[in-house]
């Protein structure tokens, strides 16, 4: 049977990340085709529930990236998100999520190597970690008693 | 009033004159000075250049000691020891694992609870607030006072004075009248770590200090160590020898100026127990331009 | 049901080399809601962009979706189409299947997969986006110049002459700054009054131009267009319209022994006083700490003496308000305080001095009309000792950083003296020479060879005086650590540079951001270098680091354009994707609990607090309200916000969980 | 940076920072502290040179540090370290650079005296538990086989009482010993 193809969404920032993906395709850098980008205007936009909404819909693994400290476009977004991160990590790592299907990054506009790097060694990780089953499954169970109640 | 004393070899060996005027001193003021019982030395710079644990070690037992002996607050006149002392109270203070070490090595326990004051502290908090009333006969004399290296020095440690030009000890000098010079060397080193076995380093030192005290019309150099004290007195000859140059200026301890100004004879402060012979020639009293001097010498702030 | 139109370009082979455009295309269109879905060889090309709008009419499309390259390329290129083709241009998105798909990925069908995958996301998105109105902001098209110093004066000067008014706010009574304090300047040594002072009265001239001097600023309100100034003008004690600057006051006061801080000390003023011959404006003020009437409540002789009568004791400070649309920050820099060297004893010996005392010496209208003679006793000194570094790059006295102007300046000191004193030897302590500039390297090589001064590497320990001389211990590392002892007349320290005194407070009022060393930090150190990240107010000059007159003057320049720009316009346009509080009707209001988290992270002070009144006028609720003029968009407010009643246009919450599923669920 | 955060080599200058946090890596040769140093003339190396020397991480160099007068010369005024402007700490180095040259047997010929007296005066300290001076010259003295030095002002000394003839002795005399033993004996280091 196929390799196990994982799905992963990456949720970037406009201004850095996405710029340097831009310069990936520009270098014609090949990568996996896993990885698809959700576009920001700061990784400060980047609500964490997203990325358990991800989980729920399906997504094995997730990319999270924005402007490396300091060259924020909007001075301090990039912060806010890594803190906001640090403290996601602990709560998903309780709730028994493998944190390392979620790989926090910076990314710049200049580092078009680097987004193909991140994007495969996540793919491969993420491939090694099998599909994510269990949060989905949840997930679903507890829409299909809403849908009861509704009914 | 009762205070913990640590007189340190010197003061127990070669300097008598430090330790009786201290006492003598202390007593017209009210002050007891209780000695450490048992004290050993500290280690000095030997020590310190042998062997770390060593040296926390020999200074660890006598901040014991005292402790154990209730002295909470103890007076160090040597500035060697007091260095010593308070670096060892500091490490000991920050760093636990290496607490619990040194209690092993010399079986004691020890809480970190005592103060040590070097003589210019214990001067500032016990003499000088009543000194004035006391003071009999003016110490009407040009001074260098000479701080050396270990009482200011390493300052983040010892937070004593200023590391640059220091004042206390010639605020001192000004509140018992006399004049202290405005020199260069107040915080040069005078080599006493070698005293012993590379005299010719001290002579040139020593020689370099004395020269510019001497260049500045100092009648005597005031110190508060032992160390400089014996190294200036005693090995005289080599400092002449570099200076080449006989000069006959006395090296008189702070305690021993404070005494004479309160009216102790001169056996009572030990002058026969110096080397160089203090000859201190009568000046007629004239009117202190001292504090202004003084002043003069701070940096002042510009608008 | 929306009708949304789908154009796969297929950019020429770029994107049709990997991925199967007419699939891609052919799929989309099976989507619900997709009215019209058709690929194309160049969407960008005119017939592309042609084939767009009139789709847009024929279908009467509610959304475009453009699957091409990234949004970052041809975005505006396409909005501008559907806007042309009658459809509000936010409601047109991009999908970037080229940077992000065909480039990246081989010829297969999990290319065309993902392609599709990427165009469903922004199917669904564009469904969900609302019709925006870009935002427009009125502008006052007047601007404030804070500071008089050289930067201050190009920046006021440029921004004038394009046609704005502007307001120059000075703290001390006369413009001009350092660089009026200095004699000859690097690497021309042309003189420096010479070249300001034209610019200094074209300032005072200028029909564009109101100065305000001996005025500092008290607080600010408003935001980038529309920013109102509370500026406190200090009592002069003076009536200048009356006062015809005639200087009979200042010969008259009898209290002429003032340290003179434009001399740097080196010489006196009277307590009514202009600062300098060249002052502008050149009237006078009283130094109420030194007057004697207002010190001991007599004297009054300079109102006896005043021809017309001019001046005033009474007067009190004035508060004015002033509304300007950008503000140009130009407060300069400051030198480090004598108490901060005691190991060279600056402070304590008269001929330890600093560099700009050393310039009030050199200078032909200083305190001894230019010829160097030493503090102390005014003997010409015959050996001079500079050293540099005094203070910079010294972690043990809290200034990491490189002072950069020193290395110059100190070398032009040099020059200085030997051609004042021709008989004397000039020495230089250094660590490194720093002379990157044009003719910089080469007018420290002249230093050198032709004026002879001695560079010795190495730090100085410490200075001390004996009879009448001045020794230097120092040390040359380059002679394996020689000792080196220098008997000198005159020690000169090159200070280091630092942030005036009240920098930190003048930035908390303007809400703009300052360095660990209180300079005021730019947006961006390498793209925004004269922009501060409040929108509106710009920085020039040395008080956002040490900085030597070109730089100062060309960072002048540079501000004066941002301002002149933001005035190009009567209103100010600015992308509507902004965040927003959402609304409800009462007794709800919003779901705002007013926790005001939002206040606490946003970069840019936007989140305002709002007060729901009812008609009695008493507060019901207090809501946030973000300020349009202000907000930049970035969101972070909106992650923040626990209420979730902040949300991001463009970018919100139904438009991204939306995307999340699109992508994921096929 | 904090001088802990710096990665440690396995160089002496690796040592230096692991045993006393002093980070020669640090030193950007200024050479205030040599400027500075009472000693500096007299010593092979001045305190600037021994850290550039230190930086290299050359093994010859090392080499040359440990057998250099300099470590030994060094009076711990301290006054290096007070006007340093990375507030390296100098002295602190030179006693770990004593340390090792000891251990190492690679001391100074030229510092054999002076440590010879370190050792004497520890010895004093070992058997009476103070200093007793007579003792020490005179052991200083068998040590370095110096018997002129200091005859001169010896007698003037007795004269002045300022030489007890008999040692002063602690009680706890044992506890010297133990605290000897406990540190320079076990580390091999004999007196």
């Amino acid at each position: 049977m196929a390799e196990f193809e994982p799905k992963i969404v990456a949720f970037v920032c406009n201004w850095c990340t996405y710029a340097g993906a831009d310069l990936t395709g520009t270098s014609r850098i090949k990568y996996a085709a896993n990885v698809k980008i959700i576009r920001f205007p700061c990784t400060g936009r980047i609500d964490f529930m997203l990325l358990l909404k991800a989980f729920a819909n399906g997504a094995d693994g997730i990319i999270v990236s924005g402007c490396h400290p300091n060259d924020c476009h909007y001075t301090y977004g990039n912060f806010h998100a890594r803190r906001r991160w640090m403290i996601f990590r602990k709560l998903i790592d309780f709730a028994g999520i493998d944190i390392n299907r979620i790989s926090f990054n910076w990314v710049s506009a200049a580092e078009g190597a680097r987004w193909a790097e991140v994007v495969n060694t996540t793919v491969e990780t993420v491939r090694k970690l099998g599909p994510y089953e269990n949060y989905k499954q949840v997930a679903l169970s507890i829409y299909d008693q809403e849908d009861k109640t509704h009914e | 009033m009762k205070l913990g004393f640590y007189p340190g070899c010197s003061l127990k060996g070669g300097s008598p004159e430090y330790r009786i005027s201290t006492f003598n001193v202390a007593e017209k003021f009210g002050v007891e000075l209780v000695e450490i019982p048992d004290w050993n030395c500290c280690g000095a710079t030997a020590a310190h250049n042998m062997d770390k644990e060593l040296s926390l070690s020999l200074p660890g037992r006598i901040l014991a000691l005292a402790e154990a002996a209730g002295l909470n607050e103890i007076v160090v006149p040597c500035a060697a020891c007091y260095s010593r002392l308070t670096v060892t109270n500091h490490e000991l203070a920050e760093d636990t694992q290496l607490r619990e070490n040194i209690s092993t090595i010399i079986g004691m326990k020890y809480e970190g609870n005592v103060k040590i004051l070097n003589i210019i502290q214990f001067l500032d908090k016990y003499v000088l607030p009543h000194v004035e009333e006391k003071v009999v006969k003016k110490f009407n004399h040009d001074v260098a006072c000479y701080y050396g290296c270990l009482l200011v020095r390493p300052h983040n440690i010892l937070k004593f004075d200023r590391e640059e030009n220091p004042q206390t000890m010639d605020n001192v000098i000004t509140k018992i009248g006399g004049n202290p010079i405005d020199w260069a060397f107040k915080t040069e080193c005078c080599g006493a770590g070698l005293s012993v076995s590379r005299t010719d380093l001290v002579g040139k030192l020593s020689g370099k200090l004395m020269i510019d005290a001497l260049d500045r019309g100092a009648e005597a150099i005031i110190v508060a160590c032992p160390m400089c004290h014996s190294n200036l007195d005693m090995r005289r000859s080599a400092i002449n020898k570099y200076m080449n140059r006989e000069s006959e200026i006395p090296v008189i301890y702070i305690t021993q100026a404070v005494g004479l100004a309160i009216g102790l004879s001169e056996k009572e402060v030990g002058f026969q127990y110096h080397m160089v012979k203090v000859k201190l020639k009568e000046k007629p009293i004239t009117e202190n331009l001292v504090v202004k001097k003084v002043v003069q010498t701070e940096p002042t702030e510009e608008k | 049901m929306s009708k949304i139109g789908v154009f796969v370009c297929h950019c020429g082979e770029n994107i049709s080399a990997t991925v199967d455009c007419e699939k891609v295309a052919e799929t989309i269109s099976k989507l619900p809601g997709v009215a019209l879905s058709m690929d194309y060889k160049y969407m960008c090309s005119d017939p592309g962009q042609t084939i767009i709008k009139e789709a847009i009419k024929e279908h009467n499309l509610d959304g475009v979706v453009v699957a091409a390259c990234s949004p970052r390329m041809h975005e505006p290129t396409f909005r501008k189409a559907c806007a042309e083709g009658g459809l509000n241009q936010y409601l047109c998105e991009m999908a970037n299947i080229r940077e992000h798909c065909s480039w990246v990925h081989p010829r297969e069908n999990s290319t065309t997969e993902k392609a599709i995958d990427i165009v469903r996301t922004m199917v669904e998105k564009v469904k969900r986006n609302a019709p925006l109105e870009s935002i427009k902001v009125p502008v006052t098209k007047k601007a404030m110049v804070i500071g008089g110093g050289v930067a201050g004066i190009q920046a006021a000067l440029d921004i004038a002459n394009a046609g704005h008014k502007v307001v120059m706010i000075e703290r001390d009574p006369s413009i001009g700054g350092h660089m009026s304090q200095l004699s000859e300047t690097f690497p021309t040594l042309d003189c420096s009054q010479c070249i300001l002072t034209p610019r200094m009265v074209e300032v005072a001239q200028h029909p564009n131009i109101t100065l305000i001097s001996y005025a500092e600023v008290e607080s600010l309100e408003g935001f980038i267009g529309n920013f109102k100034v509370k500026v406190r003008k200090k009592s002069k004690s003076l009536d200048e319209k009356l006062c015809t600057g005639c200087g009979l006051c200042t010969t008259k006061c009898p209290n002429k022994k003032i340290p003179n801080e434009f001399e740097r000390g080196l010489g006196f003023r009277p307590a009514i006083y202009v600062p300098f011959p060249q002052a502008v404006p050149n009237k006078p003020v009283i130094d109420k700490k030194n007057c004697t009437y207002y010190t001991k409540g007599k004297c009054r002789i300079c109102e006896k003496v005043c021809p017309t009568g001019a001046i005033r004791f009474d007067q009190p400070d004035e508060i004015v308000d002033i509304e300007v649309g950008a503000i140009v920050l130009c407060t300069g820099f400051d030198v480090k305080k004598p108490d901060f060297f005691p190991e060279y004893g600056y402070g304590k010996y008269k001929d330890v001095i600093d560099g700009l005392q050393f310039e009030r010496l050199a200078s032909a209208s200083g305190p001894t009309q230019g010829v160097i003679r030493r503090p102390s006793d005014g003997e010409i000194p015959k050996k001079v000792v500079f050293i540099a570094c005094a203070g910079s790059r010294d972690p043990a006295k809290g200034i990491e950083y490189c002072s950069k102007i020193c290395c110059m300046y100190t070398a032009k000191h040099a020059m200085l003296y030997k051609h004042k004193v021709h008989e004397g030897t000039p020495y230089v302590f250094y660590m490194d020479i720093r002379a990157g500039g044009k003719m910089y390297e080469e007018f420290v090589r002249r230093a050198i060879v032709e004026d002879e001064t001695q560079y010795i590497r190495g730090r100085v320990s410490t200075v001390y005086e004996k009879n009448g001389k001045l020794i230097v211990k120092g040390v040359d590392t380059l002679m394996n650590g020689r000792l080196v002892e220098i008997e000198a007349d005159l020690v000169v320290l090159a200070t280091a540079g630092v942030a005036n005194d009240g920098a930190e407070d003048l930035a908390q009022k303007l809400h703009v951001s300052y360095d660990s060393y209180k300079f005021f930090a730019e947006a961006h150190p390498k793209l925004k270098p004269v922009e501060t990240n409040t929108a509106g107010i710009f920085l020039a000059g040395a008080c956002q680091a040490p900085k030597d007159i070109p730089e100062s003057v060309a960072a002048a320049s540079g501000a004066a354009v941002k301002v002149c720009g933001l005035f190009a316009n009567n209103e100010l346009t600015r992308e509507p994707l902004i965040a927003i509080v959402n609304r409800e009707a009462p007794p709800l209001y919003s779901n705002c609990v007013g926790c005001f988290m939002c206040q606490t992270v946003c970069p840019y002070q936007a989140i305002e607090r709002e007060e729901v009144k009812d008609r009695s006028g008493k507060v019901i609720k207090t809501l946030a309200y973000i300020n349009p003029g202000l907000c930049q968009g970035c969101g972070t407010c909106v992650a923040l916000c626990r209420s979730k009643s902040i949300d991001l246009l463009g970018y919100t919450n139904d438009q991204v969980y939306t995307e999340v599923m699109a992508l994921l669920n096929d | 940076m904090s001088s802990g955060s710096h990665h440690i080599t396995n160089n002496l200058s690796g040592e230096i920072l692991r045993h006393t946090e002093v980070p020669v890596v640090k030193c950007y040769q200024c050479g205030k502290c040599t400027a500075g140093c009472p000693v500096a003339e007299d010593m092979d190396y001045p305190p600037s040179l021994l850290l550039r020397m230190l930086q290299t991480g050359e093994a010859d160099l090392e080499d040359k540090v440990l057998r250099s007068l300099s470590i030994w010369l060094c009076l711990s005024c301290e006054m290096c370290v007070s006007r340093c402007p990375m507030e390296i700490d100098i002295p602190k180095m030179m006693d770990f650079l004593r340390y090792t040259s000891l251990k190492e047997g690679k001391t100074n010929p030229k510092a054999k005296n002076i440590i010879r007296f370190h050792r004497a005066f520890l010895d004093s300290i070992n058997y009476t538990g103070r200093l007793y001076e007579v003792g020490l010259i005179a052991d200083y003295k068998m040590r370095s086989l110096n018997m002129t030095q200091d005859v001169a002002i010896a007698p003037k000394m007795f004269m002045r009482g300022k030489l007890g003839l008999i040692p002063e002795i602690i009680k706890e005399r044992g506890k010297m010993g133990e605290i000897f033993n406990k540190t320079l004996k076990r580390k091999g280091k004999q007196l």
